[in-house]
């Protein structure tokens, strides 16, 4: 009798234990995860908060290095395979065990319509088993860098998608609802235990985990606050104990409220102007029959009369990193030798657009976001103002986002003078250059974004190079020299890197990283 | 006529006067007047003259910023001027009946007039639902209104213009009151209908020996309908007597204006009578005779002196054309 | 003013046919659905009449007769539905505003309510010197003030009593201000729409007597418009009466008054209030006017008339030559209406006015 | 009376039918979603695919005639940003911005309309003063401030009311209720006040106006000659004869609550429909935005025909043939 009791006792004292020390973390942004499917968005934060349900094969320790995570361990078998030894005895959220063929399913899945991460393998021609924990991935070309290239790519269970008709990457032209965006099983330190689109979204520990959890936490509760004054009052009235995104005119306040605390670190992402280098005449300018962004001069004398420090000190209240490289500090490739910036000259820059045969300048218009980056819309006005100093009379056209997009981007590239970000998901400086400065080739793919239409033969050969360059050293010989080029040319306007900055309760720990990924399995709750 | 009995209603010197920014403006000065029971009292005037202010009084019912600022009233031997607003309540409709201009107005679209009848006479009556009803059937039938049983019914816009006159009067009946005071009860109304309703109120009168106060600027109304005339001109009143001799022998020379710039059918077809200038308004009434300026027949004292009524004809003239060599002003009543 | 034309036969105005519908109809669909069908209100329907120069012409009537349409659609603020209004022989209805702007300048309407019709917020000077710019009848500042003057002065105010402003005046002067504004553009022809119902009685005998003293001055021609029968007789040469949208009797002044002969202009004329007491008793009449929406049909009195017969209900009477005037009846035709005995003062009894009808 | 409602809803079809046209007119000028929708990697050739395979690239006028055709069939699509079908979405939703929109609306009715009577009744009292000046504020301060405002006093200062979001709530079949929880009704209050606070004070401010425009009638004049009492000159005779403009004012504001309910839900993180259309416009996400505009005019159109027939309740002069009301005048 007294035994029984005891014994219904101590199993209630074990039912109720994880309740006792639970650690519920609860923490807001300004965007809602969009969907819980990895596949449905290239996109940060989607990408960050599905990244604690579902793992890489490769992921990023607290430095950004590439650490293994399903995959153990890695190595070119030759220049075009790459083979990964799979982690053993990891289990799905729905207990299913991981295997190679979730590997394969995987990658069959993230190549479909309606993927948007199809870029994140777009090197890899095949992948094949080897054996239950072994897997090859043969690349279309040698591809020093693939392992890094994976780690947004999330493995997903091949089981349970089939058996909830969601093998499919959610198609938007068909109106069903789509199981994988609002139900998630991963294998990662966090289980999805309650969606509800723009309300929240509840995470619950993962028990069964492979790994050692640093975190203490038993349940996470995700909240998207889109105002963000509210935002800060949810965060101030201690209703949240983190937010993600912090308003540049709240960090001052957050900094001296007792109990709240300010993380702040640069970010990957590098904000720069562009300049239409392509049409032979402007779209947007009153000079005719000829584009004065040709002349190496008139680019130089724009980068001069730019006063990137004002823009720090002033526009972003500090919260900036001034940078004269298309790639941020954290990058693959960035070379700290040349990130100097040429200095604030408007004397010298006048005299510039003097000798290019434009001395009293000339008019031009400007495309800007005003919802895409910190102060898009301030910075670009700042530009302006700053331009008029030398002559140049900026029209300024800021639109949101969507509409912004839609005319710069291609194909149209409807644009002569242009502010844009750019984060390269590989972290490596290939990213950058195949992108943004390599010339627009619909063949090579490169240069999609390079919106101003920058050009260098030499830059291109490089960036050719590069993709398959395995040797370290010679591969960064070979970045710094396109990166020099670029910069000598004047091919963009660097501008500075974006702080992330959050903000917690002081009883929180956190690890921010500079790619502004928050991973939760490094929280703990005091 | 009203001497011979104890009169119902005695207006003994009432002042009305409006509070403004600029002080204290009177718009009904001095007005002393008499109604025996049964009695038609015509009160005539141009608009402005007080006619209608002196109707509201009576009844209780001026307008802030208007108020009485002086005088008597007295309702059969009561003093009324002076009530506490809830005893003034009982007393209207009870008492005093009141019929205004615009029957198109003076009736809530949204209730049946059987609704507005029942309330009315349930409130001064006490009477239950189904004899309140079965009063307000008998009303409506008395004051002409065809099909009662099925019009009783019917919202006022139902109803023409007319008709609805006839229903306004039928709530003023409600409590049997022993004065109505009809303000322009026939001005809105088509010259046809004008006939029925000065018909209608005639007979009730004489039914049911209630005395009317007629206000309305129409002399032919009030040649048809009055027993007695009060002429009313800048807040005084200026003559009052029997009908006939106000209508024939008018005694102040404003009556006499007044009854010559009527166009008559069969009457001269040249010029009318006029009179020049207009009405001074409140708070600008000149000194002495207030009609002094447009008079033809003024004289030195008129200039200065105010009259009071002075015995002329049958009734009594503000005029000192009336005033023997050393008269003193005699009182009307 | 030099060429002053006197009341010839020729006449001013002629309007003929004229006819003013109104669509009263539900809307479309309910219509189908309810299997209703389009309904009209015949605000005016048929008239005809003309105004010779320098006369008087009026027309009377109770509200809803359609006199306040037929004023309105002669000086062209609303195209009739069928029949022409003619202005010196030239067709006004259907015009084009450039074409109608020549003969506006010469028609101007006076309204019942002076104070609606002047704008609150402008001097008198600028509300009389309005028609005077808009037809470039005097040029500079000088000719302008001069002109408003003369125009004061002929309403019997002062020059001075321009720089006010309308709510300064007294409702009569306000009625003067409305005129000499009608007169400022150098009219021949004005519509008079219940000029003096909103005055009081002795400035009513002030304006009317104004109104004869121009006409006598200034040559000119009065349309006027009044449910006052006194106020008719008072001021018109030719009478115009009107029932339910149509013209029952037309004829002179004087005959209408001495020897009405429609039912209808008699009922008009007893209901008038005996102002010479002569102790006669009136007989109310009783009945009231029918909607316009839903005339009666045949003769549109025929339900409040005591001599209506068979054909009276069938058949609409045409406006018919009876002596010196014209009248819609079909008892004055067939010889069927006792004629009335001598003057207003013998006792009438013996005409049975109508029954009532709710 | 059927007619009339048949006429009705015919109209709001015609209406309804509009609101998308120029919806989609419109949609031509929000941006492009494509951009939203893919990844920056993407390439050009894949863009135009997509845009291709969700017909973005047809003439508008194409576009129209599919959305209508579907919508006709109750689909109106997947919606871009979340994947899930916008009718599923909205119906998530609808319950949230329905049931603040309804407290707000109550609350504006249940303080404006007591306000409006005494402050109409007692022009001079103090009190009437007091009222009146505190609703000039009301009336002045733009909705996003009182937000604010209320959010600093009584989350952040007092701590007695959450700063967001809408509590937890109870599922009744697919309708979402946060009535039924503690939480629930205290995370309603701060939005359910800035929402209806404009409202209130609009409707104060009419119902004293239509109170003394009332009270200086004939009616109201003769009510009293007649002896009423003046409790039912006030509130039988004066306020029925309100009605007919404050339903008319009520009415259409309940129709801008659920549209002025963007501001108010942005700022609470409100999960409703107002919350919805403002990610989706920022997304460009056209299915959201083209169903929630023909929903707001649905909810517009219903409300109207149900201001219409209240008219006929209170007021008899509508209830017999109209063309022979206006037979008069002329």
């Amino acid at each position: 009798m007294h035994r029984g009791l005891a014994a219904a006792l101590a199993a209630a004292l074990v039912a109720f234990a994880p309740l006792a020390g639970a650690k519920t973390f609860r923490f807001a942004n300004d965007g809602d995860v969009n969907s819980m499917d990895p596949y449905a968005r290239n996109e940060t934060f989607l990408l960050t908060f599905v990244g604690n349900i579902y793992e890489p094969l490769v992921g990023r320790d607290k430095q950004l290095k590439a650490a293994p995570m399903l995959a153990t361990s890695w190595s070119q078998t030759s220049p075009e395979v790459w083979r990964f030894k799979l982690r053993q005895g990891v289990k799905f959220h729905d207990g299913t065990p991981f295997t190679d063929d979730d590997v394969l399913f995987s990658f069959d899945r993230v190549r479909m319509d309606g993927s948007n991460l199809k870029a994140v393998v777009a090197t890899v021609k095949r992948v094949s088993k080897i054996d239950d924990y072994t897997v090859d991935m043969t690349t279309d070309g040698p591809d020093p860098i693939l392992p890094e290239e994976l780690t947004n790519w999330y493995i997903m269970s091949k089981s349970w998608t089939e058996k909830n008709n969601a093998v499919k990457p959610a198609d938007l032209t068909k109106n069903e609802d789509f199981y994988a965006s609002r139900h998630a099983n991963g294998t990662g330190p966090f289980m999805l235990k309650d969606r509800e689109p723009e309300v929240k979204t509840t995470l619950v520990n993962n028990p069964n985990w492979w790994g050692k959890p640093e975190h203490n936490l038993t349940e996470v509760v995700f909240t998207h606050i889109g105002n963000d004054a509210t935002r800060v009052a949810a965060l101030l009235s201690g209703e949240i104990d983190m937010m993600y995104t912090v308003p540049p005119q709240d960090i001052e306040r957050i900094r001296h409220t007792p109990h709240l605390k300010i993380y702040e670190g640069p970010e990957l992402r590098t904000i720069f102007l562009g300049m239409d280098q392509a049409r032979d005449e402007l779209i947007d300018s009153n000079v005719k029959g000829k584009n004065p962004f040709k002349d190496v001069r008139v680019r130089k004398a724009f980068y001069l009369a730019i006063d990137e420090k004002a823009i720090k000190d002033k526009v972003m209240r500090g919260s900036a990193t001034i940078t004269a490289l298309m790639v941020a500090p954290g990058v693959n490739g960035f070379d700290k030798s040349l990130n100097q910036r040429y200095p604030y000259d408007p004397a010298a820059a006048k005299k510039l657009l003097v000798e290019a045969g434009y001395p009293n300048g000339f008019e031009v218009g400007m495309d800007c976001p005003t919802d895409r980056y910190i102060n898009d819309e301030a910075i670009c006005q700042a530009v302006v103002a700053m331009l008029s100093k030398i002559g140049v009379k900026v029209n300024l056209l800021a639109q949101t986002r969507s509409k912004y997009f839609a005319k710069i981007l291609g194909p149209g590239y409807n644009t002569s003078f242009y502010l844009l970000g750019w984060t390269p998901t590989t972290y490596d400086a290939h990213n950058a250059l195949f992108n943004l400065i390599a010339s627009r080739s619909a063949s090579a793919g490169t240069g999609l974004f390079n919106v101003g239409g920058y050009s260098n033969k030499r830059v291109d050969e490089l960036t050719r190079l590069i993709q398959i360059e395995t040797d370290p050293e010679k591969r960064q010989a070979e970045i710094s020299e396109a990166m020099k080029i670029h910069k000598e040319e004047f091919g963009h306007i660097p501008l500075h890197q974006q702080t992330v900055v959050w903000a917690a309760r002081d009883n929180i720990e956190l690890v921010q990283l500079a790619d502004n990924f928050f991973p939760l399995r490094y929280v703990r709750v005091k | 006529m009203a001497s011979e009995r104890s009169p119902l209603l005695q207006v003994e010197n009432l002042r009305i006067a409006f509070a403004t920014r600029r002080g204290e403006v009177t718009a009904v000065d001095g007005v002393s007047f008499a109604m025996a029971p049964g009695e038609v009292l015509g009160v005539v005037g141009e608009s402005g003259a007080g006619k209608s202010l002196t109707g509201a009084a009576i009844i209780g019912l001026l307008e802030p910023p208007g108020h009485i600022a002086g005088g008597r009233i007295v309702l059969g031997g009561r003093r009324i001027d002076n009530l506490p607003a809830p005893e003034m309540r009982r007393l209207r409709g009870k008492e005093i009946g009141a019929i205004f201009q615009d029957p198109l107005t003076s009736l809530n679209p949204l209730y049946t007039v059987g609704r507005q009848l029942v309330e009315t006479i349930q409130v001064h009556l006490g009477l239950g639902a189904a004899a309140a009803r079965q009063r307000a059937l008998d009303l409506l039938k008395e004051v002409g209104i065809p099909a009662a049983d099925r019009r009783i019914d019917h919202y006022p816009h139902q109803f023409s213009g007319g008709m609805r006159q006839r229903v306004v009067i039928a709530l003023a009946l409600c409590a049997n009151p022993r004065l109505i005071i009809a303000d322009e009860p026939t001005t809105a109304l088509d010259v046809s209908i004008q006939a029925q309703i000065i018909a209608l109120l005639k007979r009730l009168c004489r039914d049911h020996g209630m005395a009317v106060m007629l206000v309305t600027h129409d002399m032919g109304v009030i040649a048809e309908t009055a027993d007695r005339v009060a002429v009313m001109y800048a807040g005084r009143l200026v003559e009052i007597g029997p009908v006939r001799d106000i209508v024939r022998q008018p005694r102040h020379p404003y009556t006499a204006g007044l009854m010559g710039s009527i166009p008559t059918i069969g009457g001269r077809r040249d010029r009318l009578q006029q009179i020049d200038g207009a009405m001074p308004r409140p708070g600008a009434v000149p000194p002495g005779c207030a009609f002094h300026p447009r008079c033809r027949e003024r004289f030195a004292r008129c200039l200065d002196e105010r009259p009071n009524l002075l015995p002329a004809g049958g009734g009594a003239a503000a005029c000192w054309l009336h005033a023997p060599a050393e008269a003193a002003a005699v009182p009307h009543g | 003013m030099a060429d002053r034309p006197s009341a010839t036969a020729e006449p001013l105005v002629e309007v003929a046919d004229l006819a003013r519908w109104f669509e009263v109809s539900p809307p479309f669909l309910d219509r189908l659905i309810e299997r209703g069908s389009r309904r009209w209100l015949k605000a005016v329907d048929g008239v005809d009449f003309a105004i010779r120069r320098g006369e008087t012409f009026s027309l009377v009537g109770e509200s809803g007769c359609g006199k306040s349409t037929i004023a309105r659609l002669v000086v062209g603020l609303d195209a009739p539905t069928r029949g022409s209004v003619r202005f010196e022989g030239t067709e006004i209805a259907g015009r084009s505003r450039d074409a109608l702007k020549r003969i506006r300048r010469r028609v101007q309407m006076i309204f019942q309510d002076p104070y609606a019709s002047l704008n609150p917020r402008w001097r008198v000077r600028d509300i009389i010197a309005e028609p005077i710019r808009a037809h470039r009848l005097a040029r500079g500042t000088a000719a302008i003030a001069e002109r408003v003057a003369e125009l004061l002065r002929q309403v019997k105010l002062t020059p001075a009593d321009g720089d006010k402003y309308p709510h300064e005046f007294s409702g009569g002067q306000r009625q003067r201000i409305s005129i000499a504004r009608a007169l400022a553009s150098a009219p021949d022809f004005l519509v008079c729409n219940e000029p003096t119902s909103a005055l009081d009685v002795s400035v009513q005998a002030q304006i009317l007597n104004l109104m004869k003293d121009l006409q006598r001055d200034l040559g000119l021609t009065y349309l006027f418009i009044s449910h006052n029968l006194a106020v008719v007789y008072h001021i018109s040469d030719r009478v115009g009466v009107m029932y339910l949208g149509r013209l029952v009797e037309l004829t002179s002044g004087e005959d209408l008054f001495r020897t009405p002969l429609h039912p209808y202009t008699r009922l008009l004329i007893e209901t008038i209030p005996d102002m010479a007491m002569s102790g006669r008793r009136r007989e109310p009449v009783g009945g009231e006017v029918p909607s316009p929406l839903d005339p009666p049909a045949g003769c549109a009195f025929h339900p409040r008339c005591p001599f209506a017969a068979a054909r009276c209900r069938r058949e609409a009477p045409a406006l018919r030559r009876h002596g010196a005037g014209l009248v819609a009846c079909h008892a004055v035709e067939e010889g069927r209406l006792p004629p009335l005995a001598g003057s207003r003062n013998d006792d009438r009894s013996a005409i049975p006015i109508g029954g009532a009808r709710a | 009376m059927i007619a009339f409602i048949i006429r009705r809803l015919c109209q709001s079809v015609a209406v309804m039918l509009s609101v998308a046209f120029i919806a989609f007119a419109l949609f031509t000028y929000v941006g492009d979603p494509i951009n939203n929708i893919v990844g920056q990697d993407t390439g050009l050739r894949e863009r135009e695919q997509l845009r291709h395979q969700l017909g973005l690239d047809d003439p508008f006028i194409l576009q129209f005639a599919r959305f209508v055709g579907h919508a006709a069939e109750g689909d109106f699509g997947l919606s871009y940003q979340y994947a899930r079908p916008v009718s599923e979405l909205i119906a998530e939703r609808l319950p949230a911005t329905l049931e603040l929109s309804l407290v707000a609306a109550v609350l504006a009715l249940a303080i404006g309309l007591p306000v409006g009577i005494y402050t109409g009744l007692h022009r001079y009292s103090w009190l009437s003063q007091l009222m009146l000046t505190a609703s000039l504020v009301g009336i002045s301060l733009p909705t996003f401030l009182t937000c604010i405002l209320l959010i600093l006093v009584f989350a952040v200062i007092l701590g007695w009311l959450p700063s967001f979001g809408r509590g937890s709530t109870v599922a009744l079949g697919w309708w979402t209720t946060g009535f039924l929880t503690i939480d629930g009704l205290k995370a309603l209050i701060l939005p359910a006040i800035t929402l209806g606070l404009f409202q209130m004070t609009l409707i104060i401010r009419l119902v004293r106006a239509e109170m003394l425009e009332v009270l200086r009638t004939d009616y109201i004049k003769f009510a009293r000659a007649r002896g009423l009492p003046n409790r039912l000159i006030h509130f039988g005779h004066a306020l029925k004869n309100t009605l007919v403009p404050v339903i008319t004012i009520t009415g259409l504001q309940l129709g801008s609550i659920i549209a002025f309910a963007v501001v108010t839900e942005t700022v609470f993180q409100w999960p409703g429909m107002g919350l919805l259309i403002i990610q989706a416009i920022s997304f460009a996400d056209i299915p959201v935005m083209s169903a929630y505009l023909v929903l707001v005019a649905f909810f517009f159109v219903v409300i109207n025909l149900i201001v219409d027939l209240l008219y006929y309740a209170v007021d008899p002069r509508l209830r017999i043939d109209r063309a022979a009301a206006s037979g008069h005048g002329i």
